[in-house]
């Protein structure tokens, strides 16, 4: 998904020469693509996230379409004032890659891990939170990027992680992705996910199929502004709703997700789980897959909780 | 004429305009507070003390401290359109220390980019003219501050966009001095400095005074030429009040073709106004009476 | 309510000697007082706040409590990672005191209000978020941040606002306050308020009860912790819940309430009305009190709320 | 000695040891590469390398250009007890740059606050061995660092805090050179200088190469010294290999009663491991398997 952003970069910026991009000192192998493919338009900054902001916001007032590329949690917590008064307050189409959203850095420890990410970047207005599933997906929503008005945080995955999504399902930022419907069985359950929780829950659905239990799985690749007609539609002929998301469950896609439900099924709400990290630093380090499954964010975590939520639900 | 100064370690050359050049090497100009304000700058005051008593508030010292600095930029430096705000030719002046915007206000007022009426409802509801200058709102203003230390970053973008589109406008940026506590200033400043940006001005108000007290008690800042100068910058060193030497200084800029140039102001907070003087508690003030404003005009009669 | 909170400091310091004050070139007056007051423990430090709050934690770590004190969205959005990394992920006992937390700075527009104040704190493990309602609960609540273990954000209001809350109430970090409560009328509804929109909801609550509409009023000091228990036992016989906020509407305390009922009245949820600032930035200036009439949460903003809410619900 | 520079601008003292010793001025101080790292440093480092085996990844050349920093502290100028890490009276030694906690672990480990052995659970699920050093899970470390540019603002803090309780322990602070791009180092160099903390050293592991390429390159800090110096430290420069030398330097600390102290430590990423030195490919290695680790103690060997 890293690669596949970043090459993007270079295919946009060789179609529009608004395209510019800065790295803050991240990526050795892009320094040397920078200075042969968009010469004068791409530099590696320095390890200073607040300046790189507001830099790349003077570009976008000349003019130009910045992709600013660092570590996600650098990139939200670092210049959070710069993101949110020099890009948002302006509302400039500089674009924030961020790279290992959620739990990617995992042996890294908590400095590494940006967790609350999405809870930040959704609380400033006019900005746009995207978090796609797999590096096709990447590829399509880039070449959206061009004529979107605002600033954009895109929140990138570890990488090589398994394509689920499908081209035929298009691409539209903003618009939600149904990957997969609930058939007219008994029980039906939504799922609602983001990023690569969209594909450990995919695998989660099929487990629960073979156990009966029939599930949608809305992709919010967008997370602000959030798809409220689809959730509407699909959460309101459901027994359970669930979302998933590599993130704090404060603040993030399951709180957007209620803020939503609430807000339009006020009355009729179906009973909602919302599944993500608790509210604490991560204490162990190992790896990706390790954290989610303590925290119960893989397929079999998953499967369980939607279990438990209809047993509940029925009891 | 080169002058060794007292510790053998800097040299600064005296100018024949009562500034401080230094390509390498500068310190020491001061204001000279035996000159006179002229009358355009009791007049540019007057105006300031009109947007004070529209808004009943505002921040009085750190208008005043900028009115020269302003009036000079804006007579005889920048290039703009005022009927024409977004004219791709122009000079790009960001007043990085939004809190003095009054002092920007009014010379925009002056040049007709919008009227000088709109003095009056400054910080009022459905003003255009808020406490710190927003862009898109104000007719002339480059972009939207108040928050410390964000005009030196946008200005290097924006000095780098000119120079992708081969445009040869500049972009001139005043901060405060206290301004420059926040690191983000430095960190602009290493990387306009890594990228030569010649185009790139960076205007201290060095005004020796902060919103909680002088800056030799808050943090000091001394020596505060060798800073920008150990940051890659050309700098000189001028009496902000001297109309004369700004403008000379101004127009040499840049100081150096292959740096971003650093002029540090010697101002007085406050100036024109001498029960404010040097005074962090005239900043800013949240109520301004009729009473007061009687005052302020009063003071600048007396200049 | 500012104050008196700075007079508690002094006080505190005057009792305790891990007490520490840091101005970050903020208050004039404030710096004469430290100095006389409390000699060598008390510092006004420059327009630096990222640095500010690593010298708090530094201090902290050597076994003092500093209170920190600028303005709310300077202490929030500029230091955001320094308040992440050292405070909450060390823990630590550290206050921070933020001038303006709202709308109070409405002149000097959308660079100074703190409208995500606290959405952004309360995503962060380990921070409390307290935000009381007048100046004698000031007093009341500063005295019990001595043994409060970990970091907490301390959301001024404008200061000189009509005193509201009462000493024989109490007042505990974390317990919310019944301000008043709902006789056994028919349409009874629950306001939610933290802050002066406490006192906002108080009037409009007059305003109601002369049209028969009674309502319980939930003082949520404190948005983090949250209590649950206070909330879930008064929510679960209302008509309509009404949370009110100066604060943008996404992740703050109407969010938080969501979250705990979602939770814990799962299906037999009442309906929900979230009042607070749009998802958008200032557009005007003026002041505290033309603003909050703009966003609706103002008295007669709140009735008229409450009844459209009853209304919808009949209907 | 006193020797003029090219530029005829700043002036060094070659002291007998080595390394540069500054009160107001010095520039120059290099590492010599012709000098032999002795068995110990080797030993040091091939612990840094076991660390690396047990986690199968980590920050190569970060770790390695620390090593006789980090050597020298423990070994003959920190005051600790390793059966008491908290004990008050400690010097607080804060690594600002955390990814290169691999050479304070092994440091750590060999002076027993814990066991060697952890060394093998580097970065794995249970361990309290993380790729960043994290307070309160690691005995000896004092904060947690790993986002860079907070080491200097908390090293202020506990500065401060020590001198309220007449504690006279000394606060060391070590950055590298890419971290101190961060602004937050620049805010808190300008308040060590106000309080006048001579309590407080900071070492800048001056390698001259960041994550992304050589400093010069990616954002240029040249003249370091000066910015040092123009912020309020009184400076030393040393050859952060030389054993005797980073002694000698570390023993005269504080430069100055009245400022807090910096140490420009030249340095070489990857030192004494020839393939990786000097080169930001080796700044840090997500994956590294037992071929590489081969390759590692061997290059050790050459040595
Ligand atoms: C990031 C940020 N922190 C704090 C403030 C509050 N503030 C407004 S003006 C000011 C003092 C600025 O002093 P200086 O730069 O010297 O300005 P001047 O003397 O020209 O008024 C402060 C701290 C702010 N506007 N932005
Ligand atoms: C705030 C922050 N931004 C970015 C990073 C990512 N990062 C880790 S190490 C590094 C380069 C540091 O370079 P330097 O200080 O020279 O360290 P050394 O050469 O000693 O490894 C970067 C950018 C980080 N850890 N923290
Ligand atoms: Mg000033
Ligand atoms: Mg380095």
């Amino acid at each position: 998904m890293r690669p596949a952003c970043v090459d993007k970069v270079f295919e946009l910026a060789r179609r529009d020469e608004r395209v510019t991009y800065i790295g803050s000192d991240l990526d050795p192998p892009i320094v040397k693509r920078m200075k042969s493919e968009m010469p004068g338009r791409a530099w590696m900054e320095g390890v200073s996230e607040q300046h790189v902001v507001g830099m790349a916001a003077g570009l976008a007032m000349e003019g130009f379409i910045p992709f600013v590329h660092t570590i996600a949690t650098f990139i939200t917590r670092r210049c959070y004032e710069q993101v949110a008064v020099d890009l948002c307050l302006h509302n400039l189409p500089v674009r924030l890659i961020g790279n290992g959203g959620g739990l990617v850095y995992a042996p890294l420890g908590p400095t590494h891990l940006a967790i609350e990410d999405i809870a930040i970047m959704r609380a400033l207005p006019n900005m746009t939170v995207v978090s796609v599933c797999d590096a096709d997906e990447m590829k399509r929503f880039m070449d959206q990027t061009l004529d979107w008005p605002g600033p954009i945080y895109i929140r990138l995955a570890k990488g090589y992680d398994p394509i689920v999504s499908r081209a035929e399902l298009g691409f539209k930022i903003g618009k939600a992705i149904v990957m997969r419907e609930a058939a007219g069985g008994k029980k039906r359950v939504l799922l609602v996910t983001t990023g690569v929780t969209t594909t450990r829950a995919l695998e989660a659905a099929e487990a629960l199929e073979a156990d009966g239990i029939e599930t949608t799985l809305l992709h919010m690749h967008t997370v602000k502004p959030l798809d409220t007609a689809a959730l509407v539609e699909h959460a309101g002929s459901c027994d359970l709703v669930v979302t998933v998301e590599e993130h704090t469950i404060v603040g993030g896609l399951g709180s957007a997700v209620l803020d939503a439900l609430v807000e339009h099924l006020s009355g009729a709400m179906p009973p909602v789980k919302r599944l993500g990290i608790p509210d604490d630093f991560a204490h162990k380090y190992g790896n990706q897959d390790q954290l989610m499954e303590l925290y119960g964010i893989h397929p079999q975590g998953i499967a369980d909780s939607v279990r438990d939520g209809l047993r509940r639900r029925a009891a | 004429n080169l002058i060794e100064r007292g510790n053998g370690r800097t040299l600064w050359r005296q100018t024949s305009g009562g500034f401080l050049m230094a390509n390498d090497v500068a310190l020491g100009a001061q204001h000279d507070a035996t000159r006179q304000l002229d009358e355009r700058s009791i007049e540019l005051r007057r105006l300031v003390v009109r947007a004070l008593d529209g808004g009943a508030r505002g921040h009085i010292g750190s208008s005043m401290s900028l009115i020269e600095i302003m009036r000079v930029l804006y007579d005889d430096i920048l290039r703009y359109r005022a009927d024409a705000p977004d004219w791709e030719g122009r000079d790009r002046c960001i007043l990085s220390k939004g809190h003095g915007c009054i002092a920007q206000y009014v010379m925009l007022a002056e040049k007709g980019f919008f009227p000088l009426a709109a003095l009056d409802t400054f910080c009022r509801r459905d003003s255009i003219l808020g406490g710190h200058p927003e862009a898109g709102k104000v007719p002339g203003v480059e972009a939207s501050t108040g928050a410390l230390g964000h005009g030196l970053p946008i200005g290097v973008g924006r000095a780098m966009g000119l120079r992708i589109k081969n445009n040869n406008a500049r972009v001139f940026v005043i901060t405060g001095d206290g301004e420059i506590n926040e690191g983000s200033v430095w960190e602009a400043a290493l990387s306009a400095s890594k990228h030569g940006l010649a185009n790139l001005t960076w205007l201290v108000d060095y005004n020796k005074v902060q919103s909680a007290g002088p800056t030799d008690e808050i943090l000091p800042l001394e020596p505060l030429a060798d800073k920008l100068r150990a940051f890659g910058f050309a700098v000189a060193e001028v009496d902000g009040h001297d109309i004369a030497a700004l403008r000379r200084v101004l127009r040499s800029v840049p100081l150096d073709r292959e740096r971003p140039t650093g002029i540090i102001c010697h101002t007085v907070k406050g100036k024109g106004i001498a029960f404010a003087e040097n005074d962090a508690a005239w900043h800013h003030k949240s109520s301004i009476n009729k009473e007061l404003v009687g005052q302020l005009y009063g003071a600048l009669e007396t200049r």
